[in-house]
């Protein structure tokens, strides 16, 4: 890789984090085959949950803290295992919270925003079109990518963060031109309204589309949530880091059907995919905001639970940001008076509900429902909003 | 060990590619399964605790751990960091061919990795002492010569 | 004015807020010469502030909510008179304060969020390219039809909170794409670099274009924080809702020099700016955050200040979602310990400084360097961050 | 008043373009000047307080106003909603040409508003009475004869 002088003297820097951040950049760059390095506007970090990253992340970030790990440009935080105001409230253990807030104070030392969430789009760090980034998450990375129009790799824990150390990373992958063809056409004919049905179809096309850039036709509308949700879907059934809706997100034309592989998904895949999602019922919790609430849901779903008994837990996740607008509008109290809980900080998959005693949870997101089985040990209710809030509405 | 043995003490160099730099030396660990760092190893004292795994019950500190790749959790490197910030990480680590968690965790835990050995890992004498020189990009080994 | 069924049953509304808020929209859609209406994703509210809308503005708000009147989409809210919780110590008055959370209450009541800023897009409410919307505040209408590429005119205060309600807006002007087209080229010759020269150089370029479109060529650089500083001068110079940026806004090609009035803004024209925006000296207060600051500038604002004492009081006004991270990570203390405030809420032009007794203010922002002398009867001190702290710092 | 009287009653009608519906009627209360609503009006009693302004000490309750445009700011429009909410709004708005601050005001205080007028502003007989009728977009001058 060809080094500028200042990438030569961060190289060689006196500050043992901030060599190490370089020299693990060079080394995944060289594995990459990148030529240089690209200057970046902003960081993700992720390895945030000490679910996630147990003791060794503890003892890791704390380290890396004390090496002089300071990061360079605007870094945000992804979900941590609690909500760091109401974790007693979640029922997360004295010795978890010790923990997780070590995990904050380390962060805090690198200069890294505590903002915990996976919409940081939502909260305050909105790249340019164009511009290079390095973040982490992957439903956070196929947003700034396909709807922002910013470029990044699906980075990892450590490779986020070294870039946000450096202010730079490996110009390969997405932040070539080149590789953000679309190279699988997908023909919608299926009705796509709801939230959920974004999220059904991204969990469809991410499993067969792997890595792959899909350019998606015949979808008719679709706003950020929309959005949001069906890019976390084909990020977790896959690992979709850039997708195209036709007249949506770009008014470039598909790509000529012979010149890529073409899928089209039918209504009978829909049908199938909400199926195949579900895999339990009678859910103890119901959980939203995966990737975090918008405002606009936490709208919906108060309006909806207004005045009303739930049969189950109720969570609505979401950024510290949009909860101070929830809390001033009253929809926390409203959330809070049916027997839901507005969560910020964390998420249904990084927090430990499973030792909460919840076997079985509902969920509007394609995201949720890949990963709880595996991360949390749920079976999952996949419906949209309305209908799983109605089942649980006494 | 096999092959001949030889009274003479001669060494052997394998030549490879280097992930991280430095020199570590010390006791060959080998195994020929992949390696999941996160949870298989303690954290405070090197044992390998992951049940069934080939290397349950060994102790990585100060060996020169070698297996094909790594595998699993991304937190595999912060082990391989915690394990070096504690005193107990391997001396060097030797792969077939190293992924990014092991290659990201020798990095930060400064320790000696190179991969795309000219002779095969199983080639490696099991509990003998071998010298792993990143810098130089080649591996010795003491004593017996390898077939 | 073509309406459909639905629009003519809002005109004939049982709820005379929705009625009346029908009725204005189509008496302004027939001025415009609109011939439909457009159905918008969401809308941004003006005349928030007690200092701005007086009394008649507190018994507006209060008698439309008295008269049903319910936002249909999401609507975030301008700047208040003050931060909402720490107006004592800013100095307001307890009658001002009375009256302002009069204003709140009854834009609770309406649906409206609680946002108080002008800088929606970093705190929530992020609308996709393309998508239409009412928004008025001229800074953020600029910010997203120009950087965020949704489509909206200026609205104003009454028309704003019309579409909210009714969830359309007429359909002329920004909505339809033939309005889109530049109709000024600007080429920049002078060196921008600073969020104060795009500032600089959208107060220049403002007060000559006027109400049109303007295409700049020639910046090479420009991240959020420096085009939201360039939409909102030419907002305040002139009324401009929407520009282009070569390579930066837009990769569409720059306008013929022989089709457009072509400019060119010269190293001369950049340092006659700064002169022109500066009429005093020696602040006593120094303010920042015209449009609200960023988690960004609040970093670079903290760690210039720090461990330092100042010789004005200092002002940093952001949303109160940027300010939950300024808190967590410290920054908000530190801002504190050298004698300064990070103020939720509110901004130098809408709350009261010239009843706290300030008579000249510093500013990077050229849009607050217009307004001071007006609204608040301030002189002025224009240039960058870094410099005007570097003059109050003892 | 101008021109020559009568005894006859006859009224005079003269078209216009609605701006809002309804009808209002009162005496004109007539200015020659722009005028900008916001700090002009007392909004619970209808007295127009803006120092050298024509209309300085009148009252606009219950009259019909008429003056060629509004300007100024738009809180403009929130003072017409006021001055209507109290009960001291004019009974009707007649302008040469209606821009957006009134047409909103007018709006939201439900207050009948005309502009473009088949006659001169300053036809209209101070202190007589008219009828401002929106729904039929025109306004009818009791009494003499308008030349
Ligand atoms: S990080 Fe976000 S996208 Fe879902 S799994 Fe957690 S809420
Ligand atoms: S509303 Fe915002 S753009 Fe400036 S004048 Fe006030 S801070």
């Amino acid at each position: 890789m060809h080094l500028t002088r200042e990438e030569e003297e961060l190289l060689e820097s006196d500050t043992p984090g901030e060599r190490k951040a370089m020299e693990l950049l060079v080394t995944l760059g060289d594995v990459y085959g990148a030529e240089e390095m690209v200057e970046i506007g902003s960081a993700q970090a992720s390895g945030i949950s000490y679910k996630s990253i147990g003791d060794p992340g503890v003892e890791f970030l704390e380290g890396f803290a004390a090496e002089g790990a300071k990061v360079s440009v605007s870094t945000f935080a992804n979900p941590a295992g609690m909500d760091m105001q109401q974790w007693r409230e979640m029922g997360v253990s004295e010795e978890f919270a010790e923990k997780q807030e070590r995990i904050q104070d380390a962060l805090r030392e690198m200069g890294v925003t505590l903002s915990f969430t996976c919409t940081p789009y939502l909260a305050g760090n909105l790249p340019r079109r164009g511009e290079h980034v390095a973040w982490a998450e992957s439903s956070a990375v196929s947003f700034v990518n396909s709807v922002v129009g910013a470029r990044t790799n699906r980075e990892g824990g450590p490779s986020a963060l070294a870039a946000a150390i450096t202010g730079r990373t490996p110009k390969h992958g997405l932040h070539l031109a080149e590789n953000r063809r679309p190279d699988y056409l997908i023909e919608v004919d299926a009705e796509i309204d709801s939230q959920s049905d974004f999220a059904a179809l991204g969990s469809w096309a991410g499993r067969i589309v792997e890595d792959a850039v899909p350019y998606f036709t015949g979808i008719d509308g679709g706003r950020t949530d929309e959005l949001k949700a069906l890019g976390a879907a084909m990020a977790a059934s896959g690992a979709v880091a850039l997708y195209y809706v036709e007249g949506i997100t770009t008014d470039e034309e598909p790509p000529a059907s012979g010149d890529v592989e073409t899928l089209s998904f039918e209504p009978s895949d829909l049908e199938a995919e909400y199926e195949e999602l579900t895999t339990g019922e009678n859910p103890e919790l119901v959980v939203f905001g995966c990737p975090h609430a918008s405002m606009e849901e936490i709208e919906e779903i108060a309006a909806t639970v207004e005045g009303q008994s739930l049969t189950s837990d109720l969570w609505v996740c979401t950024s510290g940001a949009v909860k101070t607008w929830a809390d001033r509008n009253g929809h926390t109290d409203t959330i809070e008076a049916a027997g839901g809980m507005v969560l910020a900080d964390t998420c249904n998959v990084v927090s430990p509900i499973e030792e909460l005693g919840y076997e079985t949870s509902a969920t509007d997101s394609a995201k949720a429902a890949n990963y709880l089985p595996g991360f949390c040990n749920q079976q999952v209710v996949f419906e949209d909003k309305r209908a799983l809030l109605e089942e649980v509405i006494e | 060990m096999t092959g001949e043995t030889d009274d003479r003490v001669t060494e052997e160099a394998i030549d490879g590619r280097a992930i991280t730099d430095g020199r570590g030396e010390g006791e060959v660990l080998r195994s020929s399964e992949p390696v999941s760092f996160y949870g298989a190893v303690d954290l405070s004292t090197g044992e390998f605790i992951e049940e069934g795994h080939e290397l349950e019950g060994h102790n990585v500190a100060g060996k020169v751990l070698v297996f094909p790749r790594g595998k699993g959790s991304t937190v595999g490197s912060y082990v391989l960091y915690g394990l070096a910030k504690n005193g107990v990480a391997p001396a060097a680590i030797l792969n077939e061919e190293t992924e990014t968690i092991v290659a990201t965790g020798a990095i930060l835990g400064e320790i000696p990795c190179m991969d795309s050995l000219s002779a095969p890992l199983s080639s490696l004498p099991e509990g003998e002492r071998v010298v792993v020189d990143a810098d130089a990009e080649r591996v010795l080994v003491d004593g017996c010569e390898v077939e």
